[in-house]
């Protein structure tokens, strides 16, 4: 069952990205084309596009990121510990609280310095 | 190392993936063009309109016209797109979100693909299509589809933590990652579901699930009154549907989602099966996930119906100094309460 | 030779192969966007082999972690940079490159000979153990091994985890400090 | 090292085609990230050259062109108009049409709010209230149209008076939408003013203090929410308020919640005001309206059945015999956007030789890069939506 589960995920993968691209396909076949000069104009609510769209970011979209690396990490140690946390009883519980509890100081040191305010 | 040893069946087992693929292309394609319909008129009957009534009887071909009117539209791309990436961008957003489908189970045997990872995997294919929507803003080379693209994606990954947290105590309360195994745990009827003893955490997976998929109040990277439509701005066409449909197939599968992981999933409410028979058991384990399915997206439309959007930081600070510490409450509660129980 | 391991092989060159040449995507491709792209590619065939090798927890925490959260990371320090002109950021300067082809040589030379090694070192699983494996998954294999064997390290990686937040935090405030200044 | 590489700011374009300027504002904007740091509003795409047109036709004849200047408060233009050329003309209006007036035009003040509360939560995200506002502003319009024959551009007051008298039962159907009006905004103060997300999006946002305003000329509900007590129908009454008890709608911040606060307050004392005029209207009780027009013969002004002051002039003007006398006059209203001015210099003849609006949109549009400065990108629509700017008025 196992490998057999994979093998349909990876098709299923194989298979999807064909389906998004048959309906790309045909759709490019059965639609008209048309291309015109303004038409092909990037959108700027009705004006000549102007000065540049690829703009810089603020640092904090960067932090988010960052945080989110961390947190997600977080989750997948916990995933294991989950599954298990059945068999383990109270040796889990306490493990799990420190770990967690180590990551809050960080959420917490990081609340108090205002990073997470998105001005 | 494969244990597969090759007989007929075998080679059978190797082409029927195409079998489960065909259905569930189907039932998406059907559930969207369904859930499209169902939120126009229920958004209608909310603010006292009548909602599509002209194509088909009572408007019910309504999104079939509009589906074919998608296909033959002209793909309108900028000359300052980046064609590949701008083509690639709608690709990444759907063909995640269609195998997700694979891995939901619709009843007990139904589903197509049954890992002992399949929670795990759900979230990492979900939070695949951020990626494509990041794309998809920097490769249209507009300033509203950028800055729609660099926020949404600034709010997935904001509200995935939280998520994967509040599901981080469902696998305390089953024991394990399959799907299945996450159902079959909850199957002694109403009092057994997970939504009880995870109750704050059934409450953060909720909203951020509603976040997840951009719907109001979190639908801040399409907030048409501010980012014109956000990282889709410049898609027409057939590129316009996929992001479209990846969308509402989206909606449906947070509603699996979270019925399976809260609500007892396909099984009975009652704790029984009404019916005896193994056939018709499955047809009844179909008949409850979709009736509370179809609850769960009644809620969204409702809040849709019901609240304004947020604003990008008050979205933020939602996400990381409410949901995020609530979530953790809530998988210290409940790793107490699945302790004690043990006792 | 089993069918079984033709097809094992044919999948596993097929994503090597897919891995090989999205990697070099990474480095040689003119676009850093496009080597974002190649990247992800990589990181998903890297998945793959985690899978091949019956390891799905790995596999899905690759995807999760690598696919997905350092991507992310990489295209919003891509965009941090701004307006800058894609073709500069090519290898230009040489000592540069000459350095991290160096580290990068070293480095796969050390993977290469660890793996040897450990294939002399390591020892086949039973039949049973790999039966287990397919048919529970190592999830719990994991979180077994985590919270006996390896509670030490599963400890410290917090604290690694939380000297990372503070990290970024640090960095987030500098420069929100040096703007207002 | 990373600041070198950077070219910090964006231009952005919001509007003309944008869905959420209300009809074709236009604004440059200069975001850092997403603070804004400069904005331009750039006006001008619905210019009808109103006040020039009004110099190539007759008094009469430019009289359904004030309609258009905003169309969601017609009748509020038509009357600076008129009360301008009345001024002018030296013509009287009776005691019922200044009634008949009042009450049209505290309606109009209320569908005014009504669809500027509709489009304000749409900007905010919220897609229901406007269809919620747009069933009561429905009755309001059918009223209107009862009486005027048109839903929009009423084109209904004439110099020295209204066109009609109200038709039957009218009185009694505005009573009872009045009854009614009330609990319908409870309702939507029930969803929407205890909103967290709405107060959120709203309070401190947007704050207009009360001398930004006074410098920038900001009028009606925009600057009572910044707690300057300046309402035409109390400080200087026009039409017959003076006859009637105005209460001015305050609140003090000045934020976007507070404008909204003063809107829903508005609406509801306009229909106080509507029936407290119903009470006064010369005329009687509404059963016996039309006999009450009936002229008793004595044509002594002072007659309680048939003075001046009880009648309606309702004779439309010829358009080339009107002439009003050499002067000019001003007239000021307050429109539900604020102080409507209309000023007229007439040379004698036919056409008047110049006409001038001062349009309250016009000096709310001015003040909106003050007020979204150095804030979040998205907080441009609750303070934009929050002014209640109407583009053609702007324009003109």
């Amino acid at each position: 069952m196992y490998i057999q589960g994979y093998w349909i995920l990876v098709a299923f993968i194989g298979f999807s990205v064909a389906f998004a691209c048959a309906a790309l396909v045909m759709s490019w076949i059965v639609q008209p084309k048309a291309p015109g000069k303004f038409k092909e104009k990037t959108y700027e609510c009705g004006m000549q596009p102007f000065g540049d769209s690829r703009i810089q970011f603020d640092v904090k979209y960067y932090l988010y990121a960052l945080l989110f690396l961390i947190f997600d990490i977080e989750a997948v140690f916990l995933f294991p510990w989950a599954v298990v946390y059945n068999k383990l009883g109270l040796f889990a519980l306490v493990e799990a609280l420190i770990f967690i509890g180590i990551l809050v100081i960080g959420l917490v040191y990081a609340w108090k310095k205002d990073a997470l305010k998105w001005e | 190392m494969f244990d597969l040893s090759f007989t007929l069946n075998d080679i059978f087992a190797f082409i029927w993936p195409v079998i489960p693929f065909i259905g569930v292309a189907a039932l998406l394609v059907f559930v969207v063009i369904f859930l499209v319909l169902m939120e126009r008129k229920v958004l209608a009957w909310l603010t006292i309109r009548k909602g599509p009534n002209r194509v088909g009887p009572g408007g019910w071909l309504q999104t079939f016209a509009d589906a074919i009117k998608l296909l033959f539209k002209e793909d309108i791309m900028s000359s300052e797109t980046n064609k590949i990436l701008f083509t690639l961008a709608p690709i990444v957003v759907f063909a995640p979100v269609m195998v997700i489908y694979g891995l939901m189970p619709f009843t007990e045997h139904l589903v197509a693909i049954n890992l002992a990872v399949g929670l795990f995997l759900v979230f990492a294919l979900s939070s695949l299509t951020t990626v494509g929507i990041v794309l998809a803003g920097w490769s249209s080379n507009n300033k509203y589809s950028l800055l729609g693209g660099m926020r949404s994606a600034a709010q997935a990954i904001s509200y995935e933590i939280p998520l994967v947290i509040a599901v981080l105590s469902i696998a305390v309360l089953a024991g394990s990652l399959n799907m299945i195994d996450i159902v079959k745990a909850q199957g002694g009827g109403i009092f057994t579901w997970n939504m009880w003893p995870a109750f704050i955490g059934f409450i953060v997976l909720f909203i951020c699930c509603i976040a997840e998929v951009n719907r109001i109040p979190f639908d801040l990277p399409e907030a048409e009154s501010e980012l014109v439509s956000g990282y889709n701005t410049e898609y027409s066409g057939m590129k316009f549907a996929l992001f479209f449909l990846a969308e509402y197939a989206a909606m449906f599968i947070i509603s699996v989602l979270i019925v399976t992981l809260f609500l007892g999933g396909y099984t009975s409410p009652l704790g029984f099966y009404l019916t005896q028979i193994p056939a018709l058991i499955h047809i009844e384990q179909a008949f409850w996930l979709v009736a509370k399915v179809y609850t769960i997206i009644f809620t969204i439309i409702w809040i849709r119906a019901t609240l304004p959007r947020l604003r990008a930081d008050q979205l933020m600070a939602f996400s990381w100094k409410f949901l995020l510490p609530m979530a953790l409450g809530n998988l210290v509660i409940v790793s107490v309460i699945k302790f004690l129980g043990q006792l | 030779m089993e069918i079984k391991d033709i097809i094992y092989s044919l999948f596993f060159f097929l994503i090597a192969g897919v891995l090989l040449v999205s990697a070099l995507g990474v480095v040689f491709l003119h676009r850093i966007v496009y080597s974002a792209v190649a990247m992800i590619l990589a990181f998903l065939s890297v998945a793959g082999i985690f899978v091949l090798l019956n390891a799905d927890f790995v596999a899905v925490s690759q995807i999760i972690i690598y696919a997905v959260g350092i991507t992310i990371v990489m295209i919003f320090a891509i965009m941090l940079t701004g307006t800058r002109e894609d073709k500069e950021l090519w290898i230009a300067k040489k000592f540069r490159s000459i350095v991290a082809l160096g580290s990068a040589g070293l480095l796969f030379l050390t993977i290469i000979v660890s793996s040897i090694l450990a294939t002399f070192a390591l020892q086949q699983p039973s039949d049973e153990v790999i039966q287990r494996l397919q048919t529970e998954g190592t999830t719990s294999t994991i979180g077994n091994a985590l919270l006996t064997t390896y509670v030490l390290p599963f400890e410290v990686l917090s604290l690694l985890l939380l000297a990372a937040i503070i990290g970024a935090v640090v960095i987030a405030i500098k420069n929100k400090e040096s703007k207002s200044q | 090292m990373i600041e070198n590489l950077i070219k910090k700011d964006m231009l952005i374009n919001v509007g003309p085609q944008h869905p959420s300027t209300h009809g074709v504002l236009r604004l440059i904007m200069t975001l850092e990230g997403e603070i804004i740091r400069d904005t331009k509003p750039v006006i001008g795409y619905l210019h009808r050259g109103k006040e020039k047109l009004a110099e190539s036709r007759s008094y009469t004849q430019y009289l359904p062109m004030v309609d258009r200047v905003d169309y969601l408060s017609s009748f509020f233009y038509q009357a600076a108009y008129c009360y301008a050329v009345e001024e002018i003309a030296g013509l009287k209006v009776p005691k019922r049409a200044e009634y008949i007036r009042l009450i049209t035009m505290e309606f109009n003040r209320i569908a005014s709010h009504l669809l500027w509360l509709g489009s304000f939560l749409l900007d905010l995200g919220a897609t229901s209230p406007l269809f919620y506002v747009f069933r009561e502003r429905e009755e309001i319009v059918t009223l209107f149209e009862e009486l005027t024959g048109q839903r929009m551009m009423y084109n209904f007051y004439t110099f020295g008076g209204v066109k009609k008298d109200f038709p039957d039962g009218w009185i009694a159907k505005a009573l009872d939408l009045c009854k009614k009006m009330p609990a319908l905004f409870d309702e939507y103060e029930a969803i929407i003013t205890k909103n967290p997300i709405f107060l959120e999006r709203t309070k401190d946002i947007g704050v207009m203090t009360p001398k930004l305003g006074i410098d920038y000329g900001i009028t009606g509900p925009n600057i009572r929410a910044s707690g300057v007590d300046l309402d035409l129908r109390k400080s200087s009454p026009y039409s017959v308020y003076g006859e009637l008890d105005v209460k001015p709608c305050l609140a003090q911040s000045g934020d976007s919640y507070d404008r909204y606060i003063v809107r829903i307050a508005e609406m509801r004392e306009s229909i106080r005001l509507i029936e407290e005029a119903i009470e006064k209207i010369p005329g009687g009780i509404p059963e016996r309206l039309r006999v009450k027009k009936v002229n008793c013969g004595c044509n002594q002004d002072e007659c309680q059945h048939c003075g001046f002051d009880m009648q309606l002039v309702g004779k439309k003007v010829n358009p080339i015999v009107f002439k009003p006398p050499v002067g000019e006059a001003t007239s000021m209203i307050e429109s539900p956007r604020g102080i409507t001015l209309c000023y007229i210099v007439s040379n004698g003849t036919n056409k008047p030789y110049r006409v001038k609006w001062r349009t309250p949109s016009f000096s709310s549009v001015q003040v909106l890069p003050e007020l979204v400065k150095d804030k979040n990108y998205s907080d441009l629509m609750p303070i934009f939506g929050s002014l209640d700017v109407v583009l053609p008025e702007v324009d003109r």
